[in-house]
């Protein structure tokens, strides 16, 4: 409880910050809008309920991206994590893929998918799949040795070890990849709705930025922030739930 | 012998593949395109790219600008990592904010950036440093608090200071997870430098990919993509090898 | 002994980190045999067990299970890690963790609660089923550990140091415990130890190991048949004159091989 | 220091005065440094004036009453190219078999754009709704020039705003054709481009604005005289790298090198109409002298 | 005892887990004293030892060192883990894990190899010294644990069943030479073991345990007394007839506690 208001307390702290900021003209106000102007803008935009139909879109457009960033993250780390014949014919294409960015990616997307809204989704999965990717094949690769050895004394088939003993070992890291994928997941959403002119909060901040409305692009920040602490809020406690081990 | 060849294939097969059947595409479907171009077309661009030696002032860029911005996010980034990573209390007090700043896009930051620092290195490196930042303070953070609970108890039953903590225990225990928070944060710091050039800075490889683009030379651009995936994968292989070498120096699997 | 040899070492040695940590070394077991190995810290038993199991592969030389080149582990083969602390899954709960061996058996569901209870009441920790590892003292660890490794019903039992943990009662009941399974089981064993009477005790032979027994010579030094009728008991099987004369024996063969 | 003058043009012959200038000494012999600069993003020139990265940059007069009215502090020191009757470079396709013949066709249709809230969307917009359309029953989607041909193949969009050479290549290969060269229905005579500086720039170094713009007057006389059409295409061509054949059929918006009231405030009435600004720019004040 | 108490336990109460594990528990320790705790598995020893430390805070009652309350950790208590497989760092070599204590010490570079090798000697490692634990049996792994808590030259000594993975003969060089440095530097010590005549040998006094000691009742069931002159030996004194009559006394108390 009383972290939590230590917590507030810090952010608090750094609106403060703000403030003065904005105020005392350190940054243009055209770049810094002030809090007041933001929270204005914040309000006309969701009374019009045009910025919470935009967050609407962000939000589901970042769920499905992370979710299938997720899911393909695990299989493909599990399965390099644990098949050297996987990791030969893979991993280096993979690594190969992994420094594009989606930025200059989608230009060809588009050209070759069009401008539909899977063609983003795919994007953001490409894009938000890694930290899972990483985090899940450093798992299976720091299994305790002393582990492994059990697993060969029980004989443990091989999926059965992925299971029993690759995933929950990789648990921590995954969770913590995961954490990261969803963020990944949130930017590159918004990058995409903006190359990929898809409607959502990433279109109204480029389209403020563009014509030059501070208060705007810094509501679309605020909303973009405050989605990324609930997802990460909720992922939080589902990472205390799955981790009760380690700190019994 | 001709099994050995076979194995030194293997990571060959997907990359052929895809090239063949893009340049299949870009050849029949995509014919007429002005964003599409076949590798073949992207072989002869890179060429000529190597030869009027754009391709390495071009590169040096990028790379200076993207390694800078990720030195200081892993300096940053990894000792609040490991002071959130140890202390609960500051982990609790600082959620949210963290979470709350975490998910800005940087290429909203772009225009404040550009405001602040104009075009140039300062403002690439300081919103890769942004960028790159979250990542490894996260991956830290985490990697600290799977360090093995009875070396905690050691480093506290001998006394060791908070600072001889953090570097003789905590951080040789956390090489293993920071090397793979560093390899995420290469790449994210690649993919901002080259986001923020074709978005604004009109310097290194993006603004190279972009021209490309502008000029209507799809196969440059193409060349370039192509061009920043081996770098990345340059970038890797180099990390990975270290990573190898370090762990020998620490005695993993001796 | 009479049995057929159910383990055969033909001069196996083996090499780690450059030295050769066992020199080339040869001995049977018998079927329902047990073997205690004892010797100075550091000098290759914990070696010769894993190479028992094929957890290593021998150097030199061969080891054999049922006539078979032992090659890698295998189900019928159960063993106890020395550092119990790191052989327990941390995710798992007690249970959980002597679920291990049963899924890895494919026991059908329905039947695992009554084996993980009755191997649980065999180490004395019904109790503690549903504690974390992290919940339980060392000598609690390492009893989950040996309660799996029954769990798993093996033929031959491989034990490291299995007791080295355990306050002197839990060590002797557990000691009466394991007779008891063998006996009544048939199983096979393989058990090191520090503890030169727990050995005699244990064993129907013991083999005494020495560290570096300088070139040519095998790291095993001596063996010993332990005469003494079986069932056992933890009062007067100590004092039978056999069991004296060879503790006097054992230890006398220690100190002199000890550096 | 008042030397070096860092200029930023994007990839448009609209900056063609500025290139000739450079080109046929008119900057060095007036003793004005002038460096040239790409800058892919015509939306990024204002905020590179606002941090000194350029001295004069080239927005588009969409893009800088936008500044203006976000609070940049910027004037207008010279014009570039300007809207003609005659300019058939541009204008707006259909896709083969979307039956759009008439602007009524667009309603409801998902129609490409370069850049939303840019000089093509703009104007465009004004067409329609000169035409009695209501512009918001369009659906508007931003691409880039380039993809503009893929797209309306693919069919995820029904037409596009576009220029050549994109146009004319689209057109060739059959998957649309042009409803409407759509700016010849507009007024001319209005810029396409307008070089902006920091006002406090201006007012500091009020002789090299006048020389800059004197450079831009002499370039815009060369570029009218039809005799010097290689020339110019030369000039063009080096600054924005254009493959040979595209670059010889170009067309090339006439020069506009002054800018006045009345074309400076034909920008705002636009724009004002379609509720893009907030505030009222006072055209007065945003013209250097 | 004549000396002046260092450390004072005070109705100290743990609960862990929601479970009570130390029953409300009070004893002194004299300077220079060596008291050694027994007590059946999983009944807290090693819970005691911690909260002696500092590394577990008491939920009821205090422990006192010096007469200042103990709340965390000091340099000049070491002390051996249970579990030596995670108490040593993984990348240090011997060398390099007993050379930590000297550095968190602040000890000269100059003056460290000679403390280390003298340490070192006094285990009986000096030949590995360039090893990394990993390459290490479990045996010596305990042994450069010892050999790290030697080397912080600490006035008290807590030691957590530090002899349960060594054979025999090591076991009785250690014990010797433990008991020399106690007397010759004056170090107090707290040692769990599960050993009663290795409690016995060390003590000045031996403290039994009990576990779940019912509501009320201290979790300390037994205060022993070891009345044998010093320098003890391993023969002489195991023949003591104070030794034989203590022995029998411990064991038969254990025996009737253990359920
Ligand atoms: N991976 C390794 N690399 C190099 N040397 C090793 C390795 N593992 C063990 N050794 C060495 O092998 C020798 C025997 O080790 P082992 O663990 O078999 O001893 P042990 O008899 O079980 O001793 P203890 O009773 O102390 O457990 C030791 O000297 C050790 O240093
Ligand atoms: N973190 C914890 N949470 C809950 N219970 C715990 C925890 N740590 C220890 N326990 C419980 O406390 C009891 C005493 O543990 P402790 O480690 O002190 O035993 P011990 O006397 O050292 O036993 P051993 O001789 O086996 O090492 C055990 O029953 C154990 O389950
Ligand atoms: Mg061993
Ligand atoms: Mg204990």
């Amino acid at each position: 409880m009383l972290s939590w208001a230590g917590s507030v307390a810090v952010f608090l702290g750094i609106m403060a910050l703000w403030w003065i900021a904005s105020h005392a003209g350190w940054i243009s106000k055209v770049f810094l809008p002030t809090p007041e102007a933001t929270w204005l803008s914040l309000r006309d935009g969701l009374d019009e309920g045009e910025l919470l139909a935009y967050s609407w879109a962000t939000l589901t457009r970042m769920f499905e991206g992370w979710l299938l960033a997720s899911l393909i993250g695990i299989a493909l780390g599990a399965l390099i994590g644990i098949s050297s014949t996987a990791r030969a014919y893979l991993q280096p294409t993979l690594e190969f893929m992994r420094p594009l960015p989606a930025s200059a990616l989608l230009p060809l997307a588009i050209s070759i998918f069009g401008l539909s809204p899977n063609m983003v989704l795919s994007v953001v999965a490409f894009g938000s799949m890694w930290p899972v990717l990483l985090a899940t094949v450093h798992g299976f690769a720091a299994v305790e040795p002393r582990l492994q050895e059990v697993a060969r004394c029980l004989q443990l088939s091989r999926s059965a070890f992925v299971w029993k003993v690759g995933l929950p070992n990789a648990l921590p890291d995954i969770l913590a990849g995961m954490r990261l994928s969803l963020t990944v997941s949130l930017i590159v959403s918004v990058v995409g709705e903006m190359i990929a002119s898809q409607p959502g909060l990433g279109q109204s901040i480029l389209l403020a930025a563009r014509s030059f409305r501070a208060s705007e692009l810094f509501a679309g920040i605020v909303l973009l922030g405050l989605i990324g602490f609930a997802s990460s809020a909720l992922l939080a406690a589902v990472e205390k739930r799955f981790l009760k081990w380690q700190k019994p | 012998m001709i099994e050995s060849i076979f194995r030194w294939l293997r990571p060959w097969w997907f990359p052929a593949i895809a090239l063949g059947g893009f340049e299949w595409y870009a050849r029949t479907v995509g014919k007429s395109s002005d964003a599409l171009a076949p590798p073949t077309a992207a072989i002869n661009a890179f060429l000529s790219a190597i030869t009027d030696g754009s391709l390495f002032s071009a590169t040096a860029f990028t790379l200076g600008a993207a390694a800078m911005g990720l030195l200081l996010a892993a300096v940053l980034g990894i000792a609040s990592g490991i002071v959130l990573g140890l202390s609960k209390r500051t982990a609790r007090m600082a959620f949210f904010s963290i979470e709350v700043f975490r998910p800005v896009p940087s290429v909203a930051l772009i225009p404040l950036a550009m405001l602040i620092f104009g075009f140039g290195l300062r403002m690439e490196f300081s919103i890769v440093a942004f960028a790159s930042f979250w990542p490894l303070m996260i991956l830290t953070q985490a990697a600290v608090q799977q360090v093995e609970p009875r070396l905690l108890e050691v480093s506290h039953v001998l006394g060791l200071s908070p600072a001889q903590r953090a570097f003789k225990i905590i951080l040789p225990a956390i090489v293993p997870r920071l090397f793979v928070a560093m390899r995420l944060g290469v790449s994210v710091a690649l993919v901002v430098a080259v986001t923020v050039e074709v978005a604004a800075n009109p310097n290194g490889m993006g603004y190279a990919m972009m021209i490309a683009q502008q000029s209507m030379d799809p196969g440059l651009m193409l060349a370039w993509l192509f061009w920043i995936g081996v770098v990345g994968y340059i970038i890797n292989v180099a990390a990975l090898s270290l990573e190898r070498w370090v762990g020998r120096r620490m005695g993993v699997a001796a | 002994m009479t049995q057929k040899a159910i383990l055969t070492f033909n001069q196996v040695a083996i090499h780690l980190g450059g030295r050769e940590i066992l020199s080339p070394t040869s001995f049977d077991v018998g079927r329902g045999e047990f073997v205690c190995i004892v010797g100075p810290s550091g000098c290759g038993k914990t070696t010769l067990l894993r190479a028992a199991t094929g957890l290593l592969s021998a150097s030199a030389g061969e080891v054999r299970r049922e006539g078979e080149l032992v090659t890698r582990p295998s189900r019928e083969v159960a063993f106890v890690f020395q550092d119990y602390g790191r052989a327990l899954l941390p995710w798992r709960t007690v249970e959980g963790n002597i679920s291990l061996a049963l899924e890895a058996a494919a026991v059908p569901a329905g039947e695992r609660p009554a084996r993980i209870s009755d191997v649980l009441a065999k180490v004395g920790l019904s109790k503690h089923s549903h504690k974390f590892p992290a919940q339980l003292s060392g000598g609690m660890q390492q009893r989950v550990q040996i309660a799996r490794c029954l769990a798993q019903k093996p033929e031959v039992l491989m034990m490291d140091e299995p007791f080295g943990a355990l306050d002197a009662l839990t060590r002797q009941s557990l000691q009466d415990e394991l007779a008891r399974l063998v006996r009544d089981d048939g199983l096979t064993v393989l058990f090191v130890t520090h503890d030169l009477e727990e050995a005699i005790y244990l064993g129907d032979r013991v083999i005494a190991l020495q560290a570096n027994p300088g070139p040519g010579r095998p790291s095993l030094a001596r063996m010993i048949d332990v005469q003494i009728p079986r069932p056992r008991d933890q009062l007067s099987t100590k004092e039978h004159p056999e069991f004296v004369k060879l503790r006097r024996e054992l230890f006398a063969f220690i100190e002199q091989s000890h550096d | 220091q008042s030397g070096k003058i860092v200029f930023g043009y994007t990839a448009v012959t609209d900056f063609a005065s500025v290139f000739v200038a450079a080109e046929q000494g008119y900057f060095s012999k007036r003793k004005l440094d002038v460096e040239l600069k790409f800058i892919p993003l015509n939306s990024t020139i204002p905020a590179a004036i606002q941090a000194d990265s350029l001295q004069i940059g080239g927005p588009t007069p969409s893009v800088y009453l936008q500044s203006v009215d976000g609070g940049l502090d910027h004037v207008v020191v010279a014009g570039g190219g300007l809207t003609s009757k005659t300019n058939t470079g541009f204008g707006f396709v259909g896709r083969a078999g979307a039956g759009i013949r008439t602007p009524q066709d667009c309603i409801g249709k998902k129609v490409g754009v370069p850049g939303l809230g840019a000089f093509l969307h703009v104007t465009f917009r004004a067409w329609l709704k000169q035409n009695g359309v209501d512009y918001k029953k369009v659906n508007f989607v931003e691409a880039s020039f380039p993809q503009h041909g893929d797209l309306l193949r693919g069919g995820s969009i029904d037409a596009v705003v576009t220029a050549d050479p994109f146009m004319g290549r689209i057109v060739d290969s059959g998957v649309g054709y042009v409803v409407s060269y759509y700016s010849t229905f507009l007024e001319s005579g209005n810029h396409t481009i307008i070089y902006a500086a920091k006002r406090d720039w201006a007012q500091k170094n009020a002789a090299q604005v006048k020389l800059f713009r004197e450079a831009v007057q002499e370039a815009a006389a060369f570029i009218n005289q039809p005799k010097n059409d290689a020339a110019v295409r030369a000039a063009i061509g080096k600054y924005i790298k254009l493959p040979p054949e595209i670059l010889a059929k170009t067309q090339i918006s006439p020069p506009g090198p002054t800018v006045s009231e009345k074309q400076l405030s034909y920008w705002v009435g636009l724009m004002k109409d379609q509720g893009m600004l907030q505030t009222d720019p006072k055209v007065a004040t945003l013209i250097a002298k």
